[in-house]
């Protein structure tokens, strides 16, 4: 499973990536967010991969670490926040610069 | 967990899956979008609801009492058609390809 | 308990949240509070640096003791930090409330928010809660690098943006992978794990410490990663820009907490692991931020590239490790910080009176209203971010220099550390020639000199010569805190050992 | 104190001519000479101890471990020049008085001057090393004020920043060698650098610091090949050459060599180094002088060369070229101080410098013409005259040097060709400008006289150019006694000060000197033939190109490497986060730890498939962007099942809203941006982002599998074990959010509400172009609000408010909480405004969402505070359990008051962002068709 | 103040009240009190939203309206299954446009959703004039019996349940 | 025999998903894609469903719930935004 779950990451983390080098707004904030998945993702599986533990207290014997997670919806919603920001950002460069290319160019 | 409740609960389960396994299908297979809609629309739409209701079963019998699980079905039952509706106008928007052989014909509004 | 350490996080936010909440309510009200809640931050922050002792002042949010609950710890390093932002604050604010402020909606609110996040990064003892308080501050980075508006603003705000986001991530993975290795987040906590880390997993925890590193570079600025930096700043409007020249001493600061106290002397084989990589990285931004001050054609651009030069420096002088070094590159850190930020006022009070026409382009422009005053605050400020005498540019250099010593650290510091001097004597010079000498008396200039902003200026740029003035308590003060930094144990142990508030568990 | 205060007192007095100059311009002067005539009282004070040979130190400690103190050094060496630098200093200001025009802003001059005067002081006053380079940069600095005085002309700029790079760029190598110095003695105090000679000439670093250290001499004191500036520094007004020239600036570079002379002198390297840029600096002047038009051209360049001349009897290296040298200061002070001022009166008078149109106003002005005369005497070297008889000495001592071997014979050539060179083009002064013929087309004509009390200081300084020629053991014998054995460190050598030593080869030397300088004066019409025809090198206006190249470069440099990209900042920036990271990871001894993989189930792996296929497909499509982001929506919902499956529901719900709040964001965005991206990108532009793309997922992928199979050991414990008890709630998350580590949560919401306000700030005044067709150049649907969804959405409001407000309540004890409730309100909100439309739902929905954005970081932070009250930190919950009849026990926690703050920013933020981005298309323009 | 202002939708109050016994999965003093609470406050805060509520006026009409679509559901279900598995070649599919006699916005909205929810039908859109509904078929070999099996079975009831007072 | 028949009905959705994710990869139109979309969320809350079960959890409810709420509005969304690009004007 570990190693199922560390090749999807990196999978996500590959085409976040690849879109974040592209040269336009839009797909750049598109690679963020897969990339924001990957890390989110990553964060959480630093408290390792646990099935069916919730740490939800009952009478189990063993729960996930429920720190990562704690951290990960943090950073999911900060996340959020980041990425509504650079969405807007880049409507702002595509009024400002009538173009939506990261560096304002009008033409390529 | 008593016997006819457990069967009664694989029965729903499968019957469920199959569902949505059927509309998922009819989805992939059907030839044009409009034709297409219905799968989903109904046949998944009915399968999770009953996937809902063995759960509802199976954790009664658990002794934990699952009825909000019925909320789902609830709420998928509410909102399918309105779904369906908003993508049939949208794909009579982009004016998506039809069968030939489809009667009538879509609205342009 | 004393509540203090905390206050400096929850003044502005609740002030910010409190300006978000007067809606429409008088312009004047919003700067009014604006102004007294930055003010209020010197005496805050005075506080914090006399209560500074050897020992450390831990506040346990929530009463839950390190390393479970999130610490702010105040120490030496970082009062001092606080209170550099609070001066250079309150002179931006100053600035600001004669009407750049008003170039979009917020402003006010904004800027406490990043007043808030940059005060708690340097007061977090937790290093999840160090990225909280990152992306505090960035976000209002964002909006007030963005404040105004205009093209120039947008063009570099969205390479500053996205670069940061995905800064961020890193941030966290960096993070993750040290909590997932080590199984912790509190700083002292991870510097006495990772003192006891095994062989196997040492190499592991290094690659988060260098991806840490990244993040940290990318917002000190340092080379090849810095390139955003100078439009960004060159567009940024005044006050956003002087504030600005202490985020990248947030970068800093993060570097020297998290490289001296986490991955100091006690980190076994991890021990200072990034400063072989500081060193040679900390050298070429010094050269080409030289370079680009030298190349640069507006005075917020050589200013801007003067604080790309700034970081070189200071990061030079952090890699070479020693506490000598430590005290010359604090020393540095305060005065380069105050300096670039009236630096950025001054060219802000420069390009209004040359109107929007010349604004501070290095060329021909109107003669200047009171050329004796702009002048010769354009001087002072010049020979004190040169690095001349008499002023604390000077003295910080002559740190920096001493602590080298004869080898080859000296032989690499010292010439590229002049060189940049006397590059920047011609760039300062030729910038001073073309805006204050060689007018064009056929150009109409813009606004008239305003005195408030003017002493925006002159509070800052007063720090330069009590800085040297007081450069024997100021020292003994940085003596102390290097002397706190390199004691990486001994501030773990502190951390570690503090006490609940009567109760335990806190109810 | 009386040290200090020589210094201080023009640094004090600093503002008295500004404060002075509107009351007059007498006063304006008198009020300069305020702080040079005190300090001249305050000095004579001191002369007894200084004539009895003793050194008085005063020092006051600073900055103790930079070894940095206030200590001020009066020995005879300073107390010779601190006299020039004053003495010169007062006439300089009394001459300054006429010399000035009434445009002129007089005050500023002065205090300009002043500046510069305390620098001066201060340099040859300190007695730690560090403090003198306080005073060094300043004279640089001050001295580029002066020079820039009359900043309108063009040469004036570039003669003041020419000045300021070069003796400034000097100035940090000094800097430098005298850091290294004070770190091989361990001490910046002069009197044990002084004292350390052979330390410092044996210590390994002798050779940098004597080479940085004469840096910062030689560009100070315009050595070749730094004397390029000096003429060039004339731009200034003549009283500032007059000072620049005579007393200061210049000397100051000399200074430092006699100042230094016992401590680094007395090597071959110091020989050869001194000896030959004296002898270069010495000769290149005195030939250049004779070839000037302009007469302040011809004194900078005799300047040059004379102080090549005390730099070469530095260089060498005996006792008695060192006594020499400190003569020769004395005596190139006097004349060459007058012969400015002469100068500059010729110029006020005539309006002109160029000797070529200067001619025969012996007539108009003999007294000036006399003293000038009597001055340009002394520095041909004319017997009777001061200049004479250090002449005489220099060239005993150049024949008496045998360091170069069986070329030792060049030294003493080089002073008789300089000599007689300096003889013509003294000559030259007073032949071209007082005599030869009648002047051609002077601006101002017919001169006459100056002012009387322009010409006071002239005629001081001749008289003791006259006095000390004539009667030099009355006169300079004592303070020359003195200074020089400051300079030695010690005895002084047998030496005498009579005008008359008998016919000897010196004599012999000055004589051939005289007499071919003469010839070559009359035969200057050839040699300026020939010299118009050498190459010209405007130095100036080299050094302007030259700098100009040089910033051209620069900008071409950055231009390159900082290329506006933002591909390449992050290429960058991947690349350092590869490096660094790399680095380490390839030490990692194995890349599985102990800890065995679990096994695989069919529907995970079929998720993880189809999770990795749609990412890829993200990628692959982002041209079409409609596609790509559901695309992205498949992957958003497959995270979510994933952190269902490994045990987080709080997670899965957070991640499900989250994704659906954003993808309405980015189809909000994406209605104004192009709905497609074009190809920018060569093939090999693409193979190398994914490869960049490929090694950053390798990357993760190897830290999270290298992670996973290592043994923690973590702080979760204590979480699970005190969440009940300690934070009253079983969902151990939520009790985390709230409790353990509420502060991350109050940053959080802050981070949403400084983004909504952020956001609100971003829009506002934007103005977006509307498309009105969809890519296929469809028109949109009328029907903007589909009724079945109007009627639909009114009914989940009240629905999704109800579960919400479950999710809230329950989220302290099971999954949920404030902010997926907050969420859960937002996206029921939003379907208000996706249903029906902005208009119509601000109209029943009034709120400005400012306001519940703040309010929330205001509720949250004020439960936060609430604590305080009772005396416990920021954040410290408490909850207790309360039994209500009918009800039952209920639980209320403080976490729960702060979870509703959280709740209201959620709810306050995401809608300002949405209906703010929503607004958009009310005030955007129509696009064109 | 008026008893509609404060109990603008007592239907919607009644729905609310049971959902949140659902949601607490079980009835109790507690849930009953909470979920009365929030019944009666939820429609008061969004009752601007809804400025329009439907009437029911025959309830039971339209409980056995609500059971008889289910059963229909589950038969839809079965017919479409064999549909879709089927050999889609033989389908005849259509577009079908169906005469509105329901007026009200909720009643027809209430209509589509049927139709959608049954058999191999899917209400596509509503004309703007609301006067007629297009419906998509999977399978419609003759319209008009399609027509008048919705008539009959679906929009008569509702016409009673919620637009009594026109027929 | 429960646990087994609830693992047969998890490969069953699975299935059901990889055809969900096939016509969203063929399309044609960007309305295929959003129905499959559509199907894909109730097809995962069936997971979900099914999960809870094996699990023998109910701490996957709400997921679910969320589930079906979000896939609506997404769904809704694209559509409106298909239909008239701004999708709140
Ligand atoms: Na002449
Ligand atoms: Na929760």
């Amino acid at each position: 499973m570990e190693l199922l779950y560390a090749l999807t990451l990196g999978v996500l983390t590959m085409s976040g990536v690849y879109l974040l080098l592209r040269a336009r707004t839009f797909p750049v904030v598109v690679g963020l967010t897969l990339i924001s998945y990957a890390v989110n993702l990553f964060l959480f599986a630093m408290g390792r991969l646990h099935t069916g533990k919730p740490a939800v207290l009952a009478e189990a014997a063993e729960y996930a670490d429920p720190l990562p997670q704690a951290l990960v919806l943090t950073a999911i919603v900060i996340g959020f926040a980041m990425t509504a920001f650079a969405l807007v950002l880049a409507l702002r460069g595509q009024g400002e610069l009538e173009s939506d290319h990261v560096d304002g160019r009008r033409k390529s | 967990m008593e016997s006819a409740i457990e069967w009664l609960v694989a029965a729903l389960l499968l019957l469920g899956s199959l569902f949505a396994l059927i509309g998922s299908f009819g989805l992939y297979k059907l030839p044009d979008f409009y034709m297409r809609l219905h799968g989903p629309t109904k046949a998944t739409t009915l399968g999770v609801g009953s996937l809902v209701l063995a759960s509802v079963l199976y954790f009664s019998a658990e002794g934990e009492v699952g009825l909000h699980e019925l909320l789902i079905t609830l709420f998928l039952f509410m909102t399918a058609p309105t779904s369906a509706s908003m993508l049939a106008k949208a794909a009579m928007q982009v004016h998506v390809q039809r069968v030939e052989r489809t009667k009538g014909q879509p609205w342009e509004q | 308990m004393g509540h203090l350490p905390i206050l400096p996080i929850l003044l502005p936010m609740f002030t910010g949240a409190l300006l978000l909440l007067s809606g429409r309510r008088g312009e004047g009200f919003k700067r009014l509070l604006c102004l007294l809640a930055t003010l209020l931050q010197i005496p805050l922050a005075l506080m914090l640096m006399g209560q500074a002792g050897d020992g450390l002042q831990v506040y346990a949010a929530g009463n839950w003791m390190p390393p479970f609950g999130i610490v702010l710890v105040v120490d030496h390093l970082s009062a001092l930090l606080l209170m550099v932002t609070a001066i250079l604050a309150t002179a931006a604010v100053i600035y600001a409330i004669r009407g750049d402020d008003h170039l979009g909606p917020n402003f006010h609110a904004l800027f406490q928010f990043q007043l808030m996040g940059i005060n708690g990064a340097f007061l977090t003892g937790d290093l999840f809660n160090l990225f909280v308080f990152f992306e505090i501050l960035l976000i209002a980075s964002y909006a007030l690098l963005l404040h105004g508006n205009g093209s120039a603003r947008v063009r570099s705000g969205i390479h500053y943006v996205l670069l940061n986001l995905f800064g961020s991530a890193l941030f966290l993975i960096a993070v993750g992978t040290l909590y997932g290795v080590v199984g912790t987040l509190n700083m002292a906590d991870l510097s006495q794990r990772i003192a006891q880390l095994s062989a196997e997993d040492a190499p592991l925890v290094g690659a988060a410490a260098m991806l840490l590193l990244v993040v940290f570079g990318l917002k000190a600025a340092v080379f090849p990663l810095y390139f955003w930096l100078p439009r960004a700043y060159a567009a940024a409007t005044p006050p956003v820009a002087a504030l600005f020249a202490i985020m990248t001493k947030v970068g800093i600061y993060s570097i020297l907490r998290v490289y001296t106290q986490i991955f100091g002397e006690t980190a076994g084989p991890l021990a200072y692991l990034a400063e072989s990589w500081l060193w040679p990285v900390a050298l070429l931004t010094l050269v080409l931020g030289t370079i680009g001050a030298l190349a640069a054609g507006t005075l917020n651009g050589l200013v801007a590239y003067l604080l790309v030069v700034s970081v070189g420096t200071l990061l030079a002088g952090l890699s070479l490790g020693s506490h000598e070094a430590l005290v010359g590159s604090l020393y540095y850190l305060v005065h380069s910080t105050w300096i670039c930020g009236a630096l950025f006022l001054l060219a802000g009070v420069i390009s209004r009176c040359r109107g929007p026409r010349f604004v501070s382009r290095l060329v021909p422009g109107p003669a200047l209203p009171k050329p004796m005053l702009l002048g010769g605050l354009f001087f002072v400020a010049a020979i004190s971010v040169i690095g001349l005498p008499p002023l604390s540019g000077f003295l910080g250099k002559l740190l920096l220099l001493r602590s080298a010593g004869t080898g080859m650290e000296a032989a690499w510091l010292y010439p590229l550390l002049l060189g940049s001097g006397l590059i920047v004597i011609i760039a300062g010079s030729r910038a001073g020639s073309s805006l204050f000498w060689r007018t064009d008396p056929a150009a109409s200039g813009g606004e008239p000199l305003d005195g408030i902003r003017v002493v925006s200026v002159i509070l800052l740029l007063l720090c330069s010569p009590l800085l040297v003035v007081f450069a024997d308590p100021m020292l003994d003060y940085l003596d102390a805190t290097a002397r706190q930094l390199l004691d990486p144990a001994s501030y773990a142990q502190q951390v570690l050992n503090s006490q609940p508030t009567a109760g335990g568990g806190g109810h | 104190m009386t040290l200090a205060l020589i210094v201080l007192l023009p640094l004090i007095c600093v503002f008295l001519p500004l404060l002075a100059d509107r009351k007059g311009r007498s006063l304006c002067a008198l009020a300069t000479m305020l702080a040079p005539v005190l300090g001249l009282v305050l000095l004579w004070s001191q002369a007894p101890t200084v004539f009895d040979g003793g050194v008085v130190v005063q020092s006051w400690s600073w900055i103790e471990r930079l070894g940095l103190n206030i200590s001020f050094r009066l020995d005879g060496l300073s107390f010779l020049f601190a006299l020039l630098i004053l003495g010169i200093g007062i006439l300089v200001i009394i001459y300054a008085r006429y010399y000035l025009s009434k445009n002129d802003p007089m005050g500023r001059f002065f205090s300009f001057l002043l500046l510069f005067m305390a620098a001066m002081l201060g340099v040859v006053l300190s007695e730690n090393l560090l403090l003198m380079m306080f005073f060094w940069e300043l004279t640089s600095l001050s001295s580029f004020l002066l020079i820039g005085y009359w900043s309108h002309s063009s040469d004036a700029r570039k003669g003041a920043r020419m000045a300021l790079v070069i003796t400034g760029g000097g100035g940090l190598a000094l800097l430098a060698g005298v850091l290294l110095l004070g770190q091989v003695v361990g001490s910046y105090e002069l009197s044990v650098v002084l004292a350390s000679g052979d330390g410092i000439r044996e210590h390994a670093l002798y050779p940098v610091i004597l080479v940085l250290v004469l840096l910062g001499v030689f560009t100070k004191s315009a050595q070749f090949p730094f004397h390029f500036w000096l003429p060039h520094a004339m731009a200034a007004p003549t009283p500032v050459s007059a000072y620049l020239h005579s007393a200061t600036m210049v000397k100051a570079g000399v200074f430092l060599l006699a100042r230094l002379y016992p401590a680094l002198s007395d090597t071959d390297l110091w020989f050869f180094l001194v000896s030959v840029t004296g002898m270069a600096t010495l000769l290149l002047g005195a030939c250049t002088a004779l070839f000037q038009h302009d007469l302040k051209g011809l004194l900078a360049y005799s300047t040059i060369s004379h102080l090549g001349l005390i730099t070469l009897l530095f260089g060498l290296d005996t006792q008695l070229a060192a006594v020499a040298a400190v003569f020769h200061i004395i005596n190139h002070a006097t004349f060459k101080a007058s012969l400015f001022m002469a100068a500059g009166i010729i110029d006020h008078e005539t309006g002109t410098r160029d000797m070529r149109r200067i001619n025969g106003l012996w007539k108009y002005m003999p007294h000036t013409a006399t003293l000038a005369m009597v001055a340009a005497s002394a520095m041909a070297g004319v017997p009777l005259l001061n200049g004479f008889l250090s002449k005489e000495m220099f060239f005993t001592e150049t024949l008496q040097q045998h360091q170069f071997g069986n070329y030792s014979w060049i030294v003493p050539l080089v002073a008789v060709l300089a000599g007689l060179f300096s003889v013509a083009y003294s000559l030259r002064f007073i032949h071209d400008v007082f005599f030869n013929g009648k002047p051609v087309n002077l601006p101002k004509f017919p001169p006459h006289e100056p002012s009387r009390y322009m010409k006071i200081p002239v005629e001081i300084l001749v008289g003791l150019c006259l006095l000390v020629g004539l009667l030099p053991g009355f006169t300079v014998a004592a303070l020359l006694a003195v200074a020089a054995s400051a300079t030695l460190g010690g005895d002084l050598p047998e030496y005498s000060l009579a005008i008359w030593h008998g016919f000897n080869l010196p004599l012999a030397m000055s004589f051939v000197a005289l007499m071919l300088g003469v010839m070559i004066y009359f035969g200057r019409r050839q040699l300026l033939g020939w010299y118009v025809h050498l190459p010209q090198l405007d130095a100036k206006n080299t050094f302007e190109r030259f700098i100009q190249r040089l910033v051209n470069l620069a900008a071409g440099f950055i231009l390159r490497i900082e290329a506006v990209s933002l591909q390449r900042y992050l290429l960058w920036m991947l690349l350092s986060a590869l490096l660094v990271s790399g680095y380490w990871l390839l030490q990692l001894p194995s890349l599985r730890g102990t800890v065995p993989m679990t096994q695989v189930d069919g529907a995970t792996l079929t998720c993880a498939l189809l999770l990795m296929a749609a990412a890829a497909a993200t990628a692959i499509w982002h041209r079409r962007r409609l596609v790509s982001l559901v695309m992205l929506s498949v992957v958003g919902l497959f995270v979510a099942l994933a952190f269902a499956r490994f045990s987080a529901p709080d997670l899965a719900l957070t991640q499900l809203s989250v994704e659906s709040v954003t993808i309405i964001l980015m189809m909000l965005a994406l209605f104004f941006l192009p709905r497609t991206t074009p190809v920018e990108s060569s093939t090999w532009g693409r193979g190398r982002d994914l490869l960049i793309a490929g090694l950053t997922g390798a990357l993760v992928t190897v830290l999270c599998l290298a992670v996973l199979t290592r043994p923690y050991d973590s702080i979760a414990g204590f979480f699970l074990a005190n969440s009940l008890t300690g934070g009253g709630g079983t969902n151990v998350v939520n009790v985390i959010l709230v409790d353990f580590r509420g502060f991350d949560t109050m940053g959080e919401i802050t981070v949403l509400a400084i983004a909504g306000a952020a956001i609100y700030a971003l829009i506002k005044g934007l103005r977006l172009s509307r498309p009105v067709t969809d890519t296929a150049e469809r028109v949109w649907a009328q029907d903007t609000h589909p009724f079945m969804l109007v009627n639909l959405s009114r009914l989940i409001l009240p629905l999704a408010l109800m579960v919400s407000m479950y999710i809230f309540l329950r989220g302290h004890n099971l999954p949920g909480g404030g902010f997926i409730a907050g969420l859960i309100t937002a996206v029921a909100l939003i379907l208000q405004y996706i249903a029906s439309g902005n208009a119509w739902t601000r109209a029943r929905w009034g709120i400005d969402y400012h306001h519940l954005a703040g309010a929330g970081v205001v509720i949250a932070g004020l439960t936060g505070v609430g604590s305080w009250l009772f005396g416990y930190p920021f954040l410290t919950s408490a909850f207790d359990h309360f039994a209500i009849p009918l009800v039952g026990e209920i639980e209320l926690a403080t976490a729960m008051l702060f979870d509703l703050g959280v709740y209201l920013t959620v709810v306050g933020a995401t809608l300002l962002i949405l209906s703010n981005l929503g607004k958009l298309s009310i005030t955007a323009v129509r696009e064109p068709q | 103040m008026t008893v509609k202002s404060w109990f603008p939708h007592p239907w919607l109050s009644l729905l609310l009240l049971v959902v949140w016994q659902l949601l607490m999965n079980g009835v109790s003093a507690g849930s009953l009190i909470m979920g009365a609470v929030l019944g009666l406050l939820i429609p008061i805060l969004t009752h601007l939203f809804w400025p329009d509520p439907p009437r029911v006026h025959r309830p039971l009409v339209f409980m056995g309206f609500g059971f008889r679509v289910l059963s229909d559901i589950l038969m839809a279900n079965f017919e479409v299954a064999k549909l879709i598995l089927g050999p889609s070649r033989r389908l005849q599919p259509a577009f079908v446009v169906y005469p509105l006699d329901l007026r009200h916005e909720f009643s027809i909205s209430l209509l589509a959703t049927t139709v959608s929810l049954t058999p191999g039908t899917v209400s596509a859109d509503v004309s703007q004039d609301h006067r007629s509904l297009l419906i998509h078929g999977l399978d419609v070999p003759d319209e008009r019996e399609l027509i008048n099996t919705i008539k009959q079975r679906y929009e008569k009831p509702l016409m009673e349940v919620f637009e009594c007072s026109r027929t | 025999m429960l646990q087994n028949v609830i693992i047969i009905c998890l490969g069953m959705i699975s299935v059901a998903m990889v055809l969900n994710l096939l016509r969203l990869f063929k399309g044609p139109d960007l309305p295929d894609r959003v129905l499959a979309l559509d199907t894909l969320y109730i097809n995962a809350i069936a997971l979900i469903v099914l999960m809870g079960m094996l699990l023998r959890s109910s701490l996957y409810f709400e997921a679910a719930l969320l589930i079906a709420v979000m896939g609506f509005v997404g769904t809704v969304a694209v559509a409106k935004y298909l239909l008239h690009g701004d999708i709140i004007e």
